[in-house]
């Protein structure tokens, strides 16, 4: 085809469709960029809803505050009802050492220090085995449960809370996350009561 | 010390970049028939691929995030591998004749593998730092290349067994592959 | 050749996963769904059309020394437009497939086409070429998807196929399961082009 | 009694079946029709000298060698050429024939040898190079199996200094007794001969191997030898493949010939002990190789023995003189069962290397269709050579020979111990046969 | 506006110093290789068979540019391929006619009697080691198939323990000629539809006894042939195409039926 | 001359042992009869259920294969028995009749046929088979009916035990319990004895070599052994180790499948000793409690290159003339 391709050209054809498909993308990046911030928040706003749907219709912040105890930390949305009176938490925890490593857990707990709901934000379980945690056989067992009224163990480590079939490892891991948002809940609201 | 152990660990055996993060897998089924081009390939590999996840994580650290240009990272990424990998391979040709009869002749081929701009993605994203990047990288590396040595003697030593003529090529390589990520499952777990 | 043999052809005889063994790296990682496999499939899609179109228009612009990094540029761009744009409006489906979606950039079917096809071929050509080939590889990222979703989890789409206290085979949506599947469907998907082809 | 020697690697125990050894070598009469083949040795074939209808002569040259690898052929009777053309040999090859009508057939061929006349030779004055041209023109060759001209083998190149010269008379096969009787009738002839070989390379010292089961051969030998300070009879155990000679000069020497070498390579020479018989008649009563023993066995024979026989005699003869039911027999095989030929012509003429006629049934011969290796290493195990037959036959089947696999394939001494400890049937000699074929082709 | 050319020009600077990094690396360590071969390759079947003695189509396109000759030609690639190659190559070429491997033998169980029960392994060579011929003909087709393997194109099958070629398919590349221990195969020109099945060189009464259609060397078609197409050498006829007319007087006059005559519907008389 | 019919032609050597294929397959069918007598014991009819469902299962896959394919194949040659016997050895005694069916459709179909048959596998077919079930239906696999408890009792094996309970949880097992079986665990896994006992047949004929289990089990004890010395209060002890887990199950009669382990000396020593190397490893840090199976089909991968590159010397392969 081309017999004599001058080096310049050669250069200023490639840096010409770099720069073009680099302002392109500058350009989608322009439109994009809002939406999927608002996805991403949207989708921690939609867990937050559900774990604490039981509360009827409630405020609370778009993001969420940090709280550190000795050994982990918590992210946590503080939500008020139609009266501005705090009713409850939703807490984001890190769920430690499932099948497939840490995940992360949401749990919503009602004033009284009560779980309400749990959502599993993002895991590497297995599908059809440690992913059973989402399902509300398992969740079930979590309502109503306080930091004092349960032994936040699985019942083959000598605790309340039933195991998934063939998935001990997780139900462990779900189970001390569980306790740590309990945990975080309680330093939380010692704060609050002062 | 122990962490980059575990790293190469977790590169090789735990979570292989063919067995486990399905990355590379064109050259795998391609390369893969004779056990002298699966070496040679590895090789190429593990110096192509460390060199570009550390080059990559100094683009991605000096340039895409203080310019704030993050959205740019795969056609940044692509550009400097392909271009790296080129400007090797024309090097090599002339410098260095024989070894690039060895390795050369595998590089055209390794910037079609998404085990080097997927690793050095997953670098990025799993934060890791230089050193740890570069570790992690020579592992996947590693990895690739145990997986494809193995799995072109066993293709082989397929060659003088009678397989069905359905099954044949493409289709008991890839029931190779699967029995062997079979097996490497057994690792799983090891690292968390 | 009508487009209904084209068509057939890119999905049985010349489909790029089958056929050529290409863009392997998506197709077993992506899926451990129907819906997954769809998805990917019509990104690589979209981006296999888009480049080719450009390509082709670029082709008699584009000195032959750069020829392969101008392509990858021009690919590349297209894989982060759809990477933004589904993580604009499909945020779910763009979460599962990771990864995978900027790795459509080294697709080796997608360059491959750029090469062997729309750099020699007008643009309604390149237009038709990139959307059989996308199509035919969706066509067997969706068939992947299916039987592994089926098999392991005993669903269909979501839909539930088997009752739910019956154990599936879970090995099919984990990595061995994703060879093993594309090893038989190889097989099959072989028998079928050779009577497509024998039919001709 | 002596520690038994043998080689350490590999090897087999095959029932022995010496049903033959116990019976005096007979000789029968010259047959109504003799087919001479014209090539019975390894190397350059031969120049035909006689012409349909020539008068020839016991003794007469048939067929002259055309170079230094290469063997006469006489004939062993007199008579007159009839034809000559292409026919299938024991073994199963089709080759060129030259076929003669006795003169006096039926005639006892215990008179025509004793007819040769006898001379005293002094060994002493004989000079290497007339010794070697004597084995020469009497055509003798390698009556081990090989056929390879003696003349040759025993003309080392100057470099090679032999210190070693080792009579093969181990006759490890199942059935052939060929050589034991040799051995025991006619042993003071075998060490004469020896007497003549020592002469070409300085008196080097002499071993004869022999195996345990033939007590009565190394009991005669011993005697005669006794006196002899430098001829030294070797016990063997009785071990497959004992005489190849590389595992022979293993077990008595302990010394290993090179990948793809030749004993000379380690300083020995190998022969046979009918070699060196022929070796003597060459000698003493100036006769060519003509005629050999074989062994006449198998489970279709009621009375195993052993015959001289000229060379050329059709094995319908034997058939007739041994009584043997043809409509019984569906196996013919030419040498041992580990490493003789079968044959489907009963017309087919012994040669210069047939040791014995094995006649069998049905029964020993059930239906065996190669089934697919198992690699259960039973190959590997026995392999004299150490060779990893199972690997290599795989690659041979499949066409796909690795470069590293040829020189390895190129050393099988076809013994056949791979094959005879196969489960799964394989056909392991034919296959490395055919490998060594491709190799070939290919160079 | 801003925020889409700073990146536009970040980029841009980026593909700059690749590009001019290729370019000057591209001058400065240049090794010449000729276009050519590539385009050479590209015009060749690709189907790697190895008929024209080269390691493969590649090493083929290396010859011949290299060397700039289409000797020998391809033997799978069409006329026009082949002509399209020494274009490229400024060269000549003449056209040559295909050409099909054809078997000189009929020995089918029926017309040669097997004369021994073998047991011995599915291969030609392997088979030639243990016996010459399985058949009373000792130079018939062994019938187990070496040429068969050897062939790339499926052109081949086993039928009454001969091959049978199909000349549609059979693309002439020879590679079953190498195969065959008996060298009963060799090429024709596909118009070529006179030929002497036979082998046999033995003299007439002992080819018929081997076979029943052997050629017994009775120098009828010899006679017959206006063309002075057919000869007898060592009692076996053997046809010069160059001369033969298709005219099929030969096979008239063969009392064995040793002649045959192919794709008797394009008869064409002289 | 004629004989009666045309005389038979073949390659030398035309003499044979009386061994064959299937006189191997069934000779080790036969030496597991102990172990499984003391299956049988142990879970009672249960047992006899799954081996004799296994069995069907796997010959009958295999028939249907030889009917259906135009290769022959020997169904019946004992191979695909044995394969069914082993898999049933490798199951809990409770699993269902359709967990049997898919192993052995796997073991057969994956794990042979699709390699060629008899003879041309890489894997190790009961070890596709059980590894493919472990990972589809962890829940039935590493739940086992315990051992004389005929009321349907479920436990975890000893080293399932030592992975999810921990050190503590496994001191009462004694070795004798070990060593005769009075545990948890699958068909085969529970008696070393028995199957020592019975493997020590195959030594004597020589279809087995000790090259493999003695490196395999030995690495194991070695390895675990120093884990245990460093601290005896996380690991547990290497006689525990080597009595658990189909350990010996796995190193006398599945490592040592004739098809798919090295075939020099060399090459045996250093199979065995990955075996053993990698099956420490999972036991000791993988999330499985059992690794022998998964270690055993990862080494099946390296035969190829441990042949090529580990042979025995040959004759003749000396050091100058
Ligand atoms: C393929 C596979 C995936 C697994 N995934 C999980 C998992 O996601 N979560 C989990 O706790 N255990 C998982 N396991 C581990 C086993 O089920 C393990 O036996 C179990 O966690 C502990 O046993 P138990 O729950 O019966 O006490 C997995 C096992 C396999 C074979
Ligand atoms: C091509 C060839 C060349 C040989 N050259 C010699 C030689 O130079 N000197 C020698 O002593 N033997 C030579 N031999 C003979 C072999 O060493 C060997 O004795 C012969 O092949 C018979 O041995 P076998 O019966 O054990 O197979 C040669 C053999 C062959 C096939
Ligand atoms: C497997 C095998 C077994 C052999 N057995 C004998 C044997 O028992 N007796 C013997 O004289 N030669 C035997 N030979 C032939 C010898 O290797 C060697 O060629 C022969 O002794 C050389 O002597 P020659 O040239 O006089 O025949 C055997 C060869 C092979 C390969
Ligand atoms: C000593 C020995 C051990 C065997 N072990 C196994 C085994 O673990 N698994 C199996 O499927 N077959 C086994 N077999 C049977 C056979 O080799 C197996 O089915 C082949 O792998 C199929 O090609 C064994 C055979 C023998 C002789
Ligand atoms: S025949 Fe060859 S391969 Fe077989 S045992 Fe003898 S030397 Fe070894
Ligand atoms: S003895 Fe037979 S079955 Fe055993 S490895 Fe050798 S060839 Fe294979
Ligand atoms: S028959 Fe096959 S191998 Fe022979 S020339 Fe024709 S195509 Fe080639
Ligand atoms: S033509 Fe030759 S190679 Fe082909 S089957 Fe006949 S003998 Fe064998
Ligand atoms: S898609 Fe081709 S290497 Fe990944």
């Amino acid at each position: 085809m081309d017999k004599q391709e001058s080096g310049i050209r050669i250069i200023g054809v490639l840096v010409l469709i770099a720069f073009f498909a680099a302002a392109l993308l500058a350009y989608v990046n322009k439109i994009t960029r809002d939406p999927i911030a608002r996805n991403m928040k949207e989708e921690t706003k939609r867990a937050v809803r559900i774990v604490l749907n039981t509360l009827g219709e409630i405020h609370y912040p778009d993001d969420p505050a940090l709280k550190k105890l000795n050994d982990f930390e918590a992210r946590y949305f503080p939500a008020v009802g139609k009266d501005s009176a705090l009713v409850g938490y939703a807490i984001i925890v890190k769920a430690p050492n499932g099948f497939g490593g840490d995940f992360d857990l949401m749990v919503g707990i009602d004033s009284t220090g009560k779980v309400l709901d749990t959502y599993v934000l993002n895991h590497k379980e297995t599908p059809g085995l440690g992913d059973n945690m989402k399902k509300e056989d398992f969740k079930k067992q979590f309502r109503n449960r306080t930091l004092e009224n349960t032994k936040w163990m699985v019942k083959k480590d000598g605790g309340d809370i039933d195991a998934l079939t063939a998935a001990t490892i997780t139900s462990r891991a779900f189970t001390s996350g569980v306790k740590r948002a309990l945990l975080t809940f309680k330093a939380l609201h010692k704060g609050k009561q002062k | 010390m122990t962490d980059l152990a575990l790293i190469i660990v977790s590169a090789v055996f735990v979570n292989n970049v063919i067995f486990s993060r399905f990355l590379g897998l064109c050259p795998y089924f391609g390369v893969s028939k004779k056990l002298d081009t699966a070496i040679g390939m590895s090789m190429a590999v593990i110096f192509v691929l460390t060199l570009a996840g550390t080059i990559t994580y100094i683009i991605q650290t000096y340039l895409l995030v203080p310019l704030n240009i993050g959205y740019l990272q795969t056609i940044a990424f692509i550009l400097i591998i392909a271009s790296l990998v080129q400007f090797v391979e024309i090097v090599m040709k002339k410098v260095a004749p024989t070894l690039y009869r060895g390795l050369g002749i595998f590089l055209p081929l390794i910037t079609t593998n998404c085990a080097i701009l997927g690793i050095s993605i997953l670098s990025v994203q799993f934060k890791y730092d230089l050193i740890e990047t570069i570790i992690f990288s020579f592992g996947s590396a590693l990895g690739f290349g145990l997986a494809l040595i193995i799995f072109s003697s066993v293709r082989e030593a397929l060659d003088t067994r009678e397989i069905p003529k359905a099954f044949v090529g493409a289709p008991i390589a890839m029931i190779v592959a699967g029995i062997l990520a079979m097996a490497f499952m057994g690792f799983s777990g090891m690292v968390k | 050749m009508n487009v209904k043999e084209k068509l057939l052809k890119s999905f049985f005889v010349e489909n790029p996963v089958t056929g050529l063994l290409l863009g392997l790296c998506p197709t077993l990682a992506t899926t451990t769904s129907a819906e997954n496999g769809l998805g990917m499939g019509l990104a690589t899609t979209f981006v296999l059309v888009s480049s080719n179109v450009v390509i082709s228009l670029l082709r008699n612009v584009i000195p032959n020394r750069v020829r392969i990094p101008s392509f990858i540029v021009v690919i590349a761009t297209f894989v982060t437009i759809v990477d933004m744009g589904m993580q604009a409006t499909l945020y779910d489906l763009h979460k599962t497939l990771g990864l995978f979606i900027p790795l459509i950039v080294v697709n080796c079917i997608i360059l491959g086409r750029a090469e062997a096809f729309a750099s020699k071929n007008n643009l309604w050509d390149s237009f038709l070429d990139g959307l059989f080939m996308g199509l035919g590889f969706t066509f067997s990222l969706f068939i992947l998807g299916s039987v592994r979703e089926i098999l392991g989890t005993g669903n269909w789409l979501g839909m539930a196929l088997v009752p739910g206290d019956w154990s599936t085979i879970l090995v099919f949506v984990l990595a061995p399961g994703a060879f093993l599947s594309l090893g038989f469907i190889l097989v099959g998907m072989n028998k079928i082009a050779r009577v497509i082809e024998g039919g001709k | 009694m002596l520690q038994l020697r043998t080689f350490k690697r590999g090897g087999i125990y095959p029932p022995h079946e010496k049903l033959s050894a116990d019976a005096k070598i007979i000789f029968g009469e010259i047959p109504g029709n003799l087919l001479i083949p014209v090539n019975q040795h390894i190397g350059r074939p031969l120049k035909i000298t006689v012409k349909k209808g020539d008068a020839v002569k016991r003794g007469d040259l048939l067929a002259e060698s055309t170079g230094f690898i290469s063997s006469n052929v006489h004939s062993p009777v007199d008579g007159k050429v009839l034809k000559i053309f292409r026919f299938p040999l024991l073994g199963g090859l089709i080759r060129e024939v030259i076929q003669i009508q006795p003169t006096e057939p039926g005639k006892s061929f215990k008179e025509v040898l004793e007819s040769d006349p006898y001379f005293d030779i002094d060994i002493g004055s004989l000079t290497p190079e007339a010794i070697r041209k004597r084995i020469e023109e009497a055509g003798i060759v390698g009556m081990g199996g090989a056929g390879f001209p003696t003349h040759v083998k025993l003309s080392p190149p100057p470099e090679k200094k032999i210190d070693a010269l080792i009579i093969n008379g181990a006759e490890c096969e199942p059935y052939i007794t060929a050589d034991h009787r040799v051995m025991v009738e006619r042993s003071s002839e075998i060490i004469k001969g020896i007497k003549i070989l020592q002469r070409l390379f300085e008196n080097v010292p002499v071993y004869i191997g022999i195996e345990e089961n033939k007590p009565d051969a190394l009991k005669i030998l011993d005697e005669l030898v006794s006196k002899d300070g430098d001829i030294l009879i070797v016990p063997l155990k009785a071990k497959y493949p004992q005489g190849g000679e590389k595992q022979l000069i293993k077990a008595v020497l302990n010394r290993e010939v090179p990948s793809k070498g030749l004993p000379m390579d380690v300083g020995v020479v190998v022969q046979n002990v009918a070699t060196v018989l022929a070796v003597y008649d060459a000698f003493y009563y100036n006769r060519p190789l003509t005629e050999r023993v074989v062994t006449v066995s198998g489970n279709v024979v009621n009375q195993p023995g052993n015959i001289l026989l000229p060379v050329g005699t059709p094995v319908s003869y034997v058939v007739k003189k041994f009584e043997i039911d043809v409509q019984k027999v569906r196996l013919l095989i030419a040498g041992g069962p580990m490493m003789g030929r079968t044959s489907h012509s009963f017309e087919s003429p012994v040669t210069k290397t047939t040791s014995a006629l094995l006649f069998f049934d049905n029964r020993v011969f059930a239906e065996r269709r190669e089934n697919p290796c198992l690699r259960c290493g039973s190959c590997l195990r026995v392999c004299p050579m150490g060779l990893d037959v199972a690997l290599y036959t795989q690659m041979i089947k499949a066409d796909k020979i690795a470069p590293e696999a040829k020189d390895h394939i190129q050393d099988c001494i076809e013994c056949g111990s791979c094959a005879f400890v196969c489960p799964a049937d394989r056909r392991l000699v034919q296959w490395m046969r055919l490998g060594k074929t491709i190799i070939r082709r290919e160079n | 506006m801003f925020e889409i050319v700073i990146p536009g020009l970040i980029l841009a600077g980026f593909a700059l110093i690749s590009a001019s990094g290729l370019f000057v690396a591209s001058k400065k360590f240049y090794v010449y290789e000729d276009p050519r071969i590539d385009e050479v390759e590209e015009l060749l079947p690709g189907a790697n068979c190895g008929g024209c003695g080269f390691a493969g189509c590649r090493a083929y396109a290396e010859n011949a540019v290299n060397n700039k000759t289409v000797d020998p030609p391809c033997p799978v690639a069409d006329a026009e391929a082949m002509q399209a190659v020494a274009r490229l190559l400024d060269l000549e070429v003449e056209v040559k006619e295909k050409q099909v491997a054809t078997l000189l033998c009929k020995g089918t169980h029926e017309n040669s009697r097997s004369v021994m029960e073998y047991y011995g392994i599915d291969d030609c060579w392997a088979a030639m080691l243990v016996a010459n011929s399985l058949k009373a003909c000792a130079f018939s087709c062994l019938g187990l198939g070496s040429c068969v393997r050897a062939c790339s194109f499926d052109a081949m099958l086993l039928k009454d323990g001969i091959v049978v070629i199909d000349e549609e398919k059979c693309t002439g590349c020879g590679m079953c000629l190498q195969a065959c221990p008996k060298n009963l195969l060799f090429m024709r020109p596909v118009s070529g539809q006179v030929i002497v099945t036979c082998s046999n060189t033995d003299r007439g009464a002992d080819a018929r006894k081997a076979c029943k259609i052997a050629c017994i060397g009775c120098m009828k078609c010899e006679k017959s042939c206006h063309q002075n197409a057919i000869h007898v050498n060592d009692f076996l006829a053997s046809i010069d195409y160059e001369k033969c007319t298709n005219c099929g007087d030969c096979v008239a006059a063969c009392p064995t039926n040793a002649i045959e005559m192919r794709g008797q519907e394009v008869y064409v008389t002289a | 001359m004629e004989a009666n019919g045309v005389l038979i032609m073949d390659s030398s050597p035309l003499g044979r042992t009386g061994e064959s294929t299937r006189k191997i397959m069934f000779t080790v069918c036969l030496t597991l009869v102990p172990a499984l007598a003391v299956s049988v014991w142990m879970f009672g009819w249960d047992a006899v259920r799954v081996l004799v469902l296994t069995a069907v299962f796997t010959v009958g896959v295999e028939a249907l294969i030889a009917k259906f394919s135009n290769t022959k194949i020997d169904y019946l040659d004992g191979s695909a028995l044995l394969t069914g016997i082993l898999l049933a050895m490798n199951v809990p005694s409770n699993a269902p009749w359709w967990m049997l069916l898919i192993g052995a459709v796997v073991a057969v179909v994956i794990g042979k046929q699709v390699f060629g048959g008899l003879g041309q596998n890489i894997f190790n077919p009961a070890l596709v088979a059980r590894v493919f079930l472990l990972i589809s239906f962890p829940m039935q696999m590493t739940s086992w009916p315990l051992p004389g408890a005929f009321d349907g009792t479920t436990g975890a094996t000893p080293l399932g035990i030592l992975k999810t309970e921990g050190i503590g949880a496994i001191k009462t097992i004694g070795v004798g319990d070990l060593a005769m079986g009075h545990i948890g665990g699958s068909l085969g896994e529970i008696s070393a004895l028995a199957l020592l006992i019975g493997s020590l047949y195959l030594f004597y004929k020589k279809y087995i070599t000790w090259e493999i289990p003695v490196a395999f089990i030995g690495t194991v004890f070695v390895f675990t052994g120093a884990f245990y010395l460093i601290n005896p209060a996380q690991y547990a002890s290497p006689v525990f180790h080597i009595f658990t887990g189909g350990l010996f199950l796995g190193a006398l009669y599945m490592a040592t499948d004739m098809v798919t382990s090295p075939l020099s000396f060399k090459g045996k020593l250093l199979f065995g000793f990955g075996c053993g190397f990698f099956t420490a490893l999972i036991r000791l840090f993988g999330s499985y409690p059992e690794g022998v199976s998964f270690a055993i089909l990862f080494m099946n991968a390296f035969v190829p290159l441990l042949d090529r590159y580990f042979p025995d010397k040959k004759f003749g392969m000396v050091k100058n003339g």
